[in-house]
């Protein structure tokens, strides 16, 4: 199934893109869908403690399941104020 | 009244018209009124961890930003049921003395405005989906804070501590 | 600026103008510069103790309030040496909804505009030479609360307390 | 010597006017001028225990010794805010 990826700050600038579609198997986690994106983007890894997620602009978690169309976003560390 | 309570915005920020919406008058029978209001701006710093600032980008992952404003303002009704809070967060490029974040927050009495208002951004700055790049003499670098999980209790529990309450 | 940081005055508060007067950058070499204002307003609540509000009116002994509010700045810039405060109270008759008394704070971080804020509203509660006599649907009364005394050491302790510090 | 005395709020009311001239002995204190003038206006009393006084627009103590000409206010709790 496809989903849509959406990153932001550094964790955009690593991959060098806003939004990413990629497959990824039926069923998958966020976690699986991480999973992928550090393999085809190392330094991604340097977040793997500190990144948040959500799923269609909810606060999801990396155990959560993904379903085709989904709108996954990795966030780094905010600092808003 | 015009003015959003929550809102995600580049253009600059007018604490008077989120004053104005948190205390104009109810309609509610046995409304109090409104006694306090304590207001927050956080604004663009010259100096920052001793490098001198030029300009901040901030960017923000709206929808879900607005959520988590909704969120922070459940939690604040949830805690002082009878304070109102408006919340506005600019995104794009900020100069030194610009301001990124205005908050207001009206109450009966002054102890849940100001304690409310502390609330609101320390759970701003914990879960608002908001980066901000620091343009310095020298270089640039994202800032990078907590860890955004609205679900971490010892993070509330910080907010609540940094609130007095 | 044009705006006196500290003031007694007849006429409507005006929050910006205390905020800019904060705000504005210093010529002080090293001045981290404003990361921070609080603000907080007191208003003439439609409800006090059961009773419906008509008007409110304020009087101030006024050259010994500026030494209050004088004394009130002092002793924030002893506990808080890089906020800087604006204070202005209003007097004669204020209707519901109006502004009484106008604080602003700035400082290079949150915490310290939110605590000298509350701190300042606190003193000014308790030492400033000010009386409000309340008119309510069926009389009107004078209203007293602390004894002012500005050497009070346990007020001043109450104050900081409040303040969350 | 002659002074002035102040009066705000109720207490004003109590006495009726928001300023008396009194003669007051030399080397009188704040508290002799207080004394005297609730012998005058025994309402005034109901403040022994919580008036606060300034002479000159300074915040000063019933123990204060007054001089000639000098302005001195009484202070029902305030309630400014």
């Amino acid at each position: 199934m496809r989903v849509t990826i959406r990153l932001f700050a550094r964790l955009r600038d690593i991959v060098g893109a806003a939004e990413l579609d990629r497959t990824t198997p039926d069923d998958a986690t966020v976690q699986r869908v991480w999973h992928d994106l550090v393999a085809e983007f190392p330094d991604a890894a340097a977040y793997a403690g500190s990144v948040s997620v959500a799923v269609n602009a909810e606060y999801a978690r990396m155990e959560t399941t993904v379903r085709h169309g989904d709108d996954i976003a990795f966030l780094p560390p905010v600092s808003g104020g | 009244m015009g003015t959003p309570q929550l809102a995600v915005t580049t253009e600059p920020l007018e604490l008077d018209s989120l004053i104005a919406s948190v205390s104009a008058p109810t309609a509610l029978d046995g409304d109090p009124g409104v006694g306090a209001v304590n207001s927050f701006l956080g604004l663009v710093r010259r100096n920052n961890l001793g490098r001198s600032v030029l300009k901040l980008e901030y960017e923000a992952y709206e929808p879900l930003a607005l959520r988590a404003f909704e969120r922070i303002a459940e939690e604040v009704a949830d805690r002082w049921p009878e304070a109102r809070l408006a919340l506005h967060h600019r995104t794009g490029v900020l100069h030194v003395g610009e301001v990124s974040v205005a908050i207001a927050v009206s109450s009966p009495h002054r102890t849940d405005a100001f304690a409310a208002c502390r609330y609101a951004i320390e759970r701003v700055k914990q879960i608002a989906p908001i980066w901000k790049r620091e343009f310095f003499e020298g270089g640039d670098v994202w800032i990078e804070g907590a860890t955004a999980d609205p679900d971490d209790a010892a993070a509330r529990e910080d907010a609540y501590r940094r609130a007095c309450v």
